[in-house]
C-alpha cells in the first residue's frame, strides 16, 4: 500500500501507515503527537561540538520490512555512496557495511527483504573479544572500531553474530573527511556518527523512499522510534543471544 | 726512517683535510613549509606547535572518536585545510606529493605519517575511484 | 644413577648447515609471503570477509597448541616425577618456546596491521580471551626461560622443581585460553562450546610430544648419539596414549552437537558433507592422524624403531594440521544462522557454504613458521647444552642401572 | 644564538680529538708488533676462516657467548641497540635520507629502550658480581653512567619533552654545510648533545677503544698456520 504513496508528504505517509497499523483513534493521537516538522531528515536537537555523547541517549534504528520493496537498494547505495565504500570488482573481499537480505520462509515460501547492518548491540560481542578494546561502544550505544588501535586481528568478525563487518583487503586513497578507512583494519556501520552529532539522520535512513528505517533515541519515550516500538511488535535477529540490538525490525 | 714518519703525517693531515671538506660550504637544506592560506597564526603558538601537534592530534582524536566531542581546533582536517597545498591543476595536493604540508617536515625528520593510511589528505576528501560493489 | 651429561652438538657437518640453510630459506620465503601479504592487501590470499582466518591461523594456532604440549615432556618429571623423562627436560623446555615463536610469528605477520603490535602489547581489553592469551604468551616465554635457567646453571637446579611446576599450571591455562579463542564464540554454532578448552589441551600434549619426537629422534639418529629402546618405547606409549585421549574427547564433542537438534545441520556439514572438511576428518584425522599412529605406537612390530615412531609423530602432524583446518576454516565455512527456518540470500554470502582456496603465500607463511621453530631449536642445541651425550637405556632406566 | 654558537665549537672541537684520537690510537695499534703467533685455538688456519672468526666476534661476541652467558646477553643487546640507535641518528645528517634509514627509524626508538636495558644489566653485574665488583674501577662506572645518561635524555625527547626536531636536524646539518643555524635550546637537547661531546672527548682515551682494539686482538686476528707459514712481524721482522 505505502508503494503507491511515495509522493506524499513524510508526515502524511507516517500517517497513512499508522492508520492501517493502529486503527483510526490511535492514529490521531499519535500523528498529534509527532506534530509538523521533518523529523525524518532531523533530529530533534544536534548535540553541541564540545559536548560528549550522552548515555542518557540510545541511538538505534526500526526498520519495517513490510515497506521495504523488492528492487530496491537505495539504502545500500546511499550507503555506498556517503562513505565512498568503492569495490575492486572482488565481491568476496570488497566491502558491504549494509546489505540486503532476502529470507523464504521454507515452508511457506513467504519472501522478506530486509536490510542488515551492523546491530549495535548494547552487549556487543566484537567490543568483548577486541584484544585491545579498539572495538568500542560510545556512551550513546553506537559500536564503532576505532582504527588508531584496531591491529586487523578479525577476532570481531569470528564473533559478530550478524556478519556485519568487513576488513580493509586493499589500499584506499579515495576516503571521505568524516569517513577514515584504511587497509589492514576492520570497518562496519557507524550508525553515520558523523551525521547524528550533527543532528542528522544517517545516510540509509534518509534515502530511503519507503521510510522503511527510522532512527532515533529508544530511551526517549517520546521519540518517534519509542513510540512506535511500544505500540506495535518488534523483532531483534538472534533474539536468543540477549545482545540488546539497537536495530529492530518489524515484519520478520 | 725519518723519512717515514713524514709520509705518515702527510697522510693523517690529509685524512684530517678530507673529513672536514665533507661540510660543504653552502646553505643548509630547510624544509619549504606552506603557509597558513588564511594567513593567521595557528591554533597556538609555532614554536609550541612543532613540538607537540602530535599530541594534541591524538588527544582531539581520541576525544572525538570515543566520546563524540567534535571541537574543531586541534583536528587533522584543520591542518591540511589552513595549510593547503595547490598543485598544477589548482586542486589541493595530497599526501603522496612530496610538497603536501604534512611531508615537507615529516620527510626532513624521517618521521612516518601513518595518519592518511586511513584518512583523507585533502580537504573534501579525494575524488572517488573504484567500482561500485 | 649418574647425574646426566649435556653437551652442545657438534653442528659442523654439511648435513647440519645444509639443514639449517633449508630451514633458514623456508623462514625467509615465508616471511617474504607476509611482505607480499601486507603490501598487497589481504586480498591477494584465499581469505576474505567470509573466511576471515585462513591458513596462517591453522598453523599459528597448531604451533602454539604444539608449544604447551611440548613442555609435557618436562613436566613429567618435574611434576609427575617420571626420573626418566628427566634428562630430556631440557629440549622440552626448548621446543615449547621455539614452537611457541614460530606459531606467534605467523599469528603476528598475519595481522592486518602488523605494525601495531606494540599496540597489542600494550593495550589490553581484559574482558577479551586473545588479551589475556597476549599475555600468557609473553608470561609462557618468561617462566619456560625461567625454568630452563634453573635446569642449565647448577646451583640454581633446587628450584627447577618449583620453576617446573609454574610453568605446567601456566600451560594449562595457556591451551585453555587457545582452545576459549573457539569456545567463547556464541555465534557460531561450531564454536561456542565448553569443551573446546580443555580439548585443546589433550591436543597439545600430542601435538607437542609429535614435535618433540621427530626433533629428538632425528637429533639422535644424525649426531649418532645413543638413544636406548626403553625410552623410545616409553614415548611411543606416552605418543599413544594422547592420541586416544584426543579421540575420546573428539567423539565428546561430536557426540553432544549430534545430540543437540540445532547443531545437526553443522555436524552433518562436517562429518558427511560433500567438501574437503568431512575428508578432512575421516581420511586426514581419523585414520591417517589416530589410527595408523595408533596401531604403530601399540603393536610390538613397531616397538622402539626411531623410523617408525618418526612416521607415527609425523601421522599426528598431519592429523592435527587437518583437525585445526576442520575447527578453523570448516567453522566459518558453515552460514550462520541468523535466520531460522528461512532460506537466506545477499550480496555478502549469507545462507551458503563459503569457499576458501588458500593461496601459496598463507601456506608458505605457515611453513616459515614451523621453520623457524625447527631452525631455532637446531640452533639452540648447537650453541647450548640442551641434548644428554647419551640416553642409553642403562643411562634412563632406574631398574636397568639398578641391575648393573 | 650564543648556545648554538658554545654547542657548535665544542661538536667540531669534539669531532677533531675523537678523529684524531682514534686514528692515533689505530696507529699505536697497528704498529705494535705480535712477535709471535698466539692465536687461541681451535683457530681458523685460512684467512677466510680469520674474517670469519671475526665476522662472528664483531657480530654475535662469540667468545664472550662461550665465556660468560649474562654478560653476553646484556652486552650483546646493548650492542645491537646501540647500533640500531646510531643508525637511527643518521637522519640528522643526511638529506634526503636514506629510505633504509626512514625505514629503521621507528624500530630505533624501541631500541633506545633495549640498550637502557642492556646497559642497566651490565652495571649492575658490576655491583652484584663478586669478582667483577673487585676488578671495577671508577672510570668503568663513569663510562656507564655516561651511556645510561645519554639514553635517557634522548628518551626524555621522545617521550618527555619534544623538541623541534626539523630546527635540530637543520641545527645539525648547519654543522656540515658550516652554515650556522639556532639550535632549539629545549634542556633535554642541550643535555643530550652535552653528554654526547664529552663522550666524544673521553672516547680515544677510554676503554670504549676496544672499537677499533678488537680487530687487533692477535689471539682472534691471527691464522694458525706457524708451520706452514713463516711469522714475521715487529723486531722478528728484521
Amino acid at each position: 500500500m505505502s508503494n503507491t504513496q511515495d509522493h506524499i508528504q513524510d508526515d502524511n505517509q507516517i500517517d497513512s501507515y499508522r492508520r492501517k497499523l493502529l486503527g483510526g483513534g490511535a492514529a490521531l493521537a499519535g500523528a498529534a503527537a509527532l506534530g509538523s516538522g521533518v523529523f525524518f531528515t532531523s533530529i530533534a536537537r544536534a548535540k553541541p561540538d564540545a559536548e560528549p555523547a550522552s548515555s542518557e541517549i540510545r541511538w538505534g534504528f526500526l526498520i519495517d520490512t513490510n515497506k521495504c520493496a523488492d528492487n530496491c537498494d537505495k539504502c545500500v547505495t546511499a550507503c555506498n555512496d556517503e562513505f565512498n565504500l568503492t569495490g575492486f570488482g572482488r565481491p568476496e573481499t570488497d566491502a558491504q557495511w549494509i546489505r540486503t537480505v532476502t529470507l523464504r520462509d521454507k515452508k511457506t515460501g513467504h519472501t522478506t527483504k530486509l536490510p542488515l547492518m551492523c546491530q549495535h548491540c548494547a552487549h556487543p560481542p566484537c567490543v568483548d573479544v577486541c584484544p585491545t578494546g579498539a572495538s568500542f561502544k560510545r556512551p550513546d550505544g553506537i559500536v564503532l572500531v576505532d582504527k588508531h588501535t584496531c591491529i586487523g586481528c578479525r577476532y570481531c568478525m569470528i564473533a559478530c553474530p550478524y556478519k556485519a563487518r568487513s576488513f580493509v583487503h586493499e589500499t584506499i586513497e579515495n576516503q571521505k573527511e568524516y569517513g577514515p578507512r584504511g587497509k589492514g583494519t576492520v570497518e562496519s556501520c557507524t550508525l553515520c556518527v558523523h551525521r547524528v552529532d550533527k543532528g542528522e539522520i544517517p545516510a540509509c535512513a534518509e534515502a530511503c523512499p519507503e521510510k522503511a528505517i527510522l532512527f532515533g533515541n529508544m530511551n526517549d519515550a517520546n521519540s518517534d522510534i519509542a513510540r512506535r516500538m511500544a505500540s506495535t511488535v518488534s523483532t531483534e535477529i538472534r533474539g536468543d543471544l540477549r545482545l540488546d540490538l539497537g536495530v529492530r525490525y518489524q515484519g520478520i | 726512517m725519518k723519512a717515514k714518519r713524514n709520509t705518515q703525517r702527510f697522510w693523517l693531515a690529509a685524512f684530517i683535510f678530507v673529513l672536514f671538506s665533507f661540510g660543504v660550504m653552502a646553505d643548509v637544506p630547510v624544509p619549504d613549509i606552506p603557509e597558513a592560506v588564511k594567513g593567521e597564526q595557528c591554533v597556538e603558538e609555532t614554536g609550541f606547535m612543532r613540538r607537540n601537534h602530535m599530541e594534541l592530534l591524538l588527544h582531539q582524536r581520541d576525544d572525538t572518536l570515543r566520546k563524540g566531542i567534535r571541537t574543531q581546533k586541534h583536528s587533522l582536517k584543520n591542518c591540511f585545510t589552513c595549510h593547503v597545498v595547490k598543485g598544477a591543476d589548482n586542486q589541493p595536493v595530497t599526501v603522496k606529493d612530496s610538497r603536501h604540508f604534512c611531508r615537507e617536515c615529516h620527510d626532513y625528520a624521517a618521521v612516518q605519517v601513518d595518519c592518511f593510511q586511513c584518512h583523507t589528505s585533502v580537504p573534501g576528501g579525494a575524488k572517488t575511484t573504484g567500482t561500485r560493489p | 644413577m649418574k647425574p646426566t651429561t649435556f653437551r652442545e652438538i657438534t653442528g659442523n657437518s654439511k648435513g647440519y648447515y645444509m639443514l639449517l640453510a633449508l630451514l633458514g630459506l623456508t623462514v625467509a620465503a615465508g616471511l617474504g609471503s607476509a611482505w607480499y601479504m601486507e603490501h598487497n592487501g589481504h586480498w591477494v590470499t584465499g581469505m576474505n570477509n567470509q573466511i576471515v582466518w585462513g591458513m596462517p591461523h591453522v598453523f599459528a594456532v597448531f604451533l602454539i597448541v604444539a608449544a604447551s604440549g611440548a613442555l609435557n615432556v618436562a613436566s613429567m618429571s618435574s611434576v609427575f616425577g617420571k626420573t626418566s623423562y628427566k634428562p630430556l627436560a631440557p629440549l622440552s623446555g626448548l621446543m615449547a618456546i621455539t614452537l611457541l615463536t614460530g606459531g606467534l610469528m605467523v599469528l603476528v605477520l598475519d595481522l592486518g596491521r602488523p605494525d601495531r603490535l606494540i599496540v597489542a602489547m600494550t593495550t589490553y581489553n581484559f574482558k577479551s580471551i586473545f588479551a589475556w592469551n597476549m599475555i600468557l604468551y609473553n608470561g609462557f616465554f618468561l617462566i619456560v626461560g625461567i625454568y630452563l635457567w634453573t635446569m642449565m646453571q647448577r646451583n640454581l637446579n633446587q628450584y627447577s622443581k618449583t620453576a617446573g611446576f609454574f610453568a605446567f599450571l601456566w600451560r594449562l591455562a595457556l591451551t585453555t585460553g587457545t582452545g576459549s579463542i573457539f569456545g567463547f564464540i556464541v555465534a557460531r554454532q561450531f564454536y561456542d562450546a565448553a569443551i573446546m578448552a580443555p580439548m585443546f589441551i589433550v591436543m597439545s600434549f600430542a601435538f607437542g610430544l609429535a614435535f618433540f619426537l621427530i626433533f629428538l629422534l632425528a637429533a639422535y639418529k644424525w649426531t649418532g648419539r645413543e638413544i636406548g629402546s626403553y625410552l623410545i618405547n616409553r614415548l611411543q606409549k606416552l605418543l599413544g596414549l594422547f592420541i586416544a585421549a584426543v579421540l575420546l574427547f573428539v567423539v565428546i564433542f561430536h557426540l553432544t552437537n549430534l545430540y543437540v537438534t540445532q547443531h545437526h545441520g553443522v555436524e552433518d556439514f562436517i562429518l558427511a558433507g560433500d567438501n574437503i572438511y568431512s575428508g578432512l576428518f575421516w581420511v586426514g584425522y581419523l585414520l591417517l592422524g589416530t589410527i595408523f599412529p595408533l596401531i604403530i605406537c601399540y603393536t610390538s612390530a613397531f616397538r622402539a624403531s626411531i623410523g617408525w615412531t618418526t612416521a607415527a609423530a609425523i601421522l599426528v602432524i598431519a592429523g592435527g594440521l587437518s583437525q585445526m583446518y576442520i575447527i578453523i576454516i570448516g567453522g566459518q565455512a558453515f552460514p550462520l544462522d541468523m535466520f531460522p527456518g528461512k532460506e537466506v540470500s545477499s550480496s555478502f554470502y549469507d545462507g551458503v557454504i563459503v569457499t576458501y582456496s588458500p593461496t601459496a603465500p598463507e601456506v608458505m607463511l605457515g611453513l616459515g613458521g614451523v621453520a623457524l621453530a625447527f631452525a631455532a631449536t637446531l640452533f639452540a642445541v648447537k650453541i647450548l647444552r640442551f641434548l644428554p651425550l647419551s640416553l642409553a637405556n642403562a643411562k634412563i632406566d632406574p631398574h636397568h642401572s639398578a641391575q648393573g | 644564538m650564543t648556545l648554538s654558537v658554545v654547542y657548535a665549537i665544542l661538536f667540531y672541537a669534539a669531532t677533531l680529538l675523537l678523529v684524531v684520537g682514534v686514528v692515533r690510537k689505530i696507529i699505536i695499534y697497528a704498529r705494535t708488533p705480535a712477535p709471535l703467533k698466539i692465536p687461541v685455538t681451535p683457530a681458523p688456519t685460512t684467512k677466510a676462516g680469520v674474517v670469519w672468526r671475526m665476522t662472528k666476534e664483531v657480530t654475535v661476541f662469540q667468545s664472550l657467548f662461550k665465556a660468560n652467558k649474562w654478560t653476553w646477553l646484556f652486552g650483546w643487546m646493548f650492542h645491537v641497540a646501540l647500533a640500531f640507535v646510531l643508525f637511527r641518528h643518521l637522519r640528522y645528517f643526511q638529506e634526503p635520507v636514506w629510505a633504509i634509514v626512514a625505514l629503521i627509524q621507528p624500530i630505533g626508538q624501541y631500541a633506545g629502550f633495549a640498550m637502557l636495558a642492556g646497559l642497566t644489566g651490565l652495571w649492575a653485574r658490576r655491583f652484584l658480581v663478586d669478582r667483577v665488583r673487585y676488578i671495577t674501577s671508577l672510570s668503568d662506572h663513569l663510562m656507564l653512567a655516561l651511556l645510561v645518561a645519554i639514553g635517557l635524555s634522548g628518551l626524555a625527547i621522545k617521550y618527555l619533552a619534544h623538541t623541534d626536531i626539523v630546527a635540530l636536524k637543520t641545527w645539525v646539518l648547519g654543522l656540515m654545510y658550516f652554515d650556522l643555524q639556532p639550535l632549539p635550546s629545549d634542556i633535554f637537547v642541550l643535555l643530550h648533545l652535552g653528554l654526547v661531546i664529552i663522550l666524544m672527548v673521553i672516547f680515544p682515551i677510554s676503554k670504549l677503544l676496544h672499537v677499533p682494539g678488537l680487530f687487533f686482538m692477535p689471539t682472534r686476528n691471527q691464522v694458525d698456520n706457524p708451520r706452514e707459514v713463516r711469522h714475521t712481524a715487529g723486531w722478528t721482522a728484521k
